[in-house]
């Protein structure tokens, strides 16, 4: 028998020895390890436990299951709040590929993209205001196209614009947990830059993806047209 | 992409390191984002950058601009005359402020702190664009194993639709009709007068018997019949005083009205 | 460090100290575990060792990979020199999903199984004079198929056709204790389902379950090609 049978042996009866609550049931572990290597999308919580069966711990399953994997050449991600078996990221190199991107992102479209991601929910008069020029409708266009924006609700100010915020499929392409896990996002929330006015002493905004206070769900039957709204909005207050 | 997105932010600050800033206006984004090239320049950090000396360069930069005949867009323009405004007054002696107008300073910080923030958001769209991507860095399972799904197909038939198939089944190829309801032949006196007496009040002048007839008994046998019982039902109640009738010559059309509305006599007569 | 973690380390470090001829270089180990699971299809040792360094032992790496997955809910299978990672077989279960669908048989099929259900045993031809109308095979293999309906027996007739008989399942579909228990005759009258007066000639038969006078228990070896020989039988009759 081969060493590394004989410790896999190891692992197997030390994990029958230990009492229950310490360790992760193995026969629990085989199905979500079977499970999420399966599945082509990432699975949650509760997509998992539908197949487990009732009463398996499923949050102590994949915290084992992730260290399980956390040196190996496939990891245990979580993903927009779902999980997902993912090649390391140090073995990129192995496993480049050059993708056809979905032409390539402009400079605009970078910088749109990331301003919504950290300052969600966002207006698009807002983007202007933070990229200091008028955006192109072509821009979010793009973007609501490859799916990683999305119109989440309505500000309420008057006007009612529009407010965008980032998808589940983008935090799925970069391997995001939550838009709080944005990198960097500590550093500008403490320098003041995630506010939409400069630092005042008013309450820190945080990018969320549940509505805020001042938003209302979207309703794509709204009669109103929000940028001629606002547009008129401004000009009454001028 | 993070990479090629890091380098067209550093080819613009290149570009803007010589003369050839000048032909390159076009690949600004805009009044902030040709500032902030130019704070770049002072190699300070933005937050201690000196918005004067950042002014007095842009305004220099619009003035090359306009003497080689670039036509610039009008927000470089506003952005010019708002910078020389803030310079005049950075540099002239504080005055009196008009009310809730911001003073020089504060329009300075503001300034700045907006640099700041472009400059962060450009260092965050570059480190979101670093990460590893999904299907071009990581993959996830090249070959996954769709989930099977299995049709429990149920059947909702009951011993009543068997039952049912059958006897219309066997009676039909027996020769059998199923079961429908006779159509009477004749209609009742009593129906008809039943439904005379309902139209008595909108029986407003002499009307044409045959037009009183229901609309549902056609066909030779049928009409017959209508006819007959409603003239019968119509004896009936000119009998009971309910109805006047008016024949102006045999076999002539025969004429109803509403006994209470009688005031005058049919037209032909 | 929980106790799954304690156990990779132990892996880890036996797989250090471990001599290089012994144990798999564990680098090399995570190259071919990545490029197994991101791969599309099954992938050879030529084709692993184009990726991996120069010398890399594909063999033993490959041996060692299959023993670590051994146990776990996903293999390191081998078809026609390929390898590729496989959902356990003793898991498959998990990737079936089994959803109900309600359906309702077609007329025509509700109709022939009245019809085998009153007149069995019944050969195909007893069915379409009955019925008036040739059968389609579809309708008799679906019925089958659902499991309603069987082939009980042979007619001693010219060309032993197969006879048609109901089965335990239909009798537990319909609610019926056996088939002699369908109504007859006068049970259909009372209920409804025949007008008062039936067309001369209309009677119900009284099917049976077990093997009546005229009919051989079925034998799937006899060799006719019942629908074959019951037209030559016919013919010859004729």
């Amino acid at each position: 028998m081969s060493s590394v049978a004989q410790m896999i042996e190891t692992i197997e009866n030390q994990m029958d020895a230990e009492t229950p609550a310490d360790a992760a049931n193995p026969e629990h572990l085989r199905m979500v390890e079977a499970l999420l290597f399966a599945a082509s999308e990432p699975l949650d919580k509760k997509a998992l436990s539908t197949s487990l069966p009732e009463g398996a711990d499923i949050g102590g399953l994949l915290k084992s299951l992730e260290e399980v994997y956390q040196k190996r050449g496939v990891n245990l991600c979580c993903v927009a709040g779902k999980y997902q078996f993912r090649t390391a990221s140090d073995l990129a190199f192995l496993l480049r590929k050059e993708q056809p991107e979905q032409k390539r992102l402009s400079k605009a479209a970078i910088e749109t993209l990331a301003i919504i991601a950290y300052h969600q929910p966002v207006t698009r008069a807002e983007m202007e205001d933070i990229r200091g020029v008028a955006m192109s409708k072509g821009t979010i266009d793009m973007l609501m196209e490859i799916g990683w924006i999305k119109i989440r609700g309505r500000k309420r100010t008057p006007g009612r614009p529009v407010t965008y915020g980032t998808t589940e499929a983008f935090l799925v392409q970069f391997g995001l947990e939550s838009v709080a896990h944005l990198p960097g996002t500590d550093e500008l929330k403490a320098a003041g830059f995630l506010e939409a006015v400069p630092p005042s002493g008013f309450d820190v905004p945080n990018p969320t993806e549940g509505l805020t206070s001042d938003e209302d769900p979207y309703d794509p039957n709204e009669p109103a047209e929000p940028d001629l709204l606002t547009g008129s909005a401004n000009l009454d207050e001028a | 992409m993070s990479e090629a997105a890091f380098d067209e932010f550093e080819a613009t600050a290149i570009v803007a390191d010589d003369q050839a800033l000048l032909i390159q206006v076009d690949g600004f984004e805009g009044p902030l984002d040709l500032l902030l090239t130019l704070a770049r320049n002072q190699k300070v950090d933005i937050a201690k950058i000196s918005i004067l000396k950042l002014a007095e360069q842009y305004l220099e930069f619009i003035e090359s601009a306009k003497k080689l005949n670039l036509e610039l867009a009008a927000d470089y323009l506003v952005m010019a005359a708002w910078l020389a405004y803030l310079k005049s007054r950075l540099i002239l002696p504080q005055e009196k402020i008009a009310d809730g107008e911001p003073s020089a300073d504060e329009m300075a910080t503001r300034l700045r702190w907006r640099l700041q923030r472009l400059d962060a958001m450009r260092a965050a769209a570059t480190r979101l664009m670093g990460r590893e991507r999904l299907d071009r860095d990581v993959f996830g399972r090249g070959d996954p194993e769709p989930v099977n799904v299995v049709k429990l197909r149920t059947y909702k038939d009951t011993l009543y639709d068997l039952l049912t198939a059958y006897a219309t089944e066997r009676v039909r190829k027996m020769g059998g009709t199923t079961y429908r309801p006779v159509q009477p032949l004749v209609l009742q006196i009593e129906e008809a007068r039943e439904r005379l007496e309902r139209m008595l009040g909108r029986i407003s002048d002499w009307s044409a018997l045959t037009r009183l007839l229901p609309l549902e008994w056609q066909g030779e046998g049928r009409r017959r019949s209508a006819m007959a019982s409603t003239l019968l039902a119509c004896l009936e109640m000119a009998r009971d005083g309910k109805l006047q009738l008016q024949q102006t010559a045999p076999f002539a059309e025969i004429f109803v009205r509403d006994a209470h509305r009688a005031t005058d006599v049919p037209s032909e007569a």
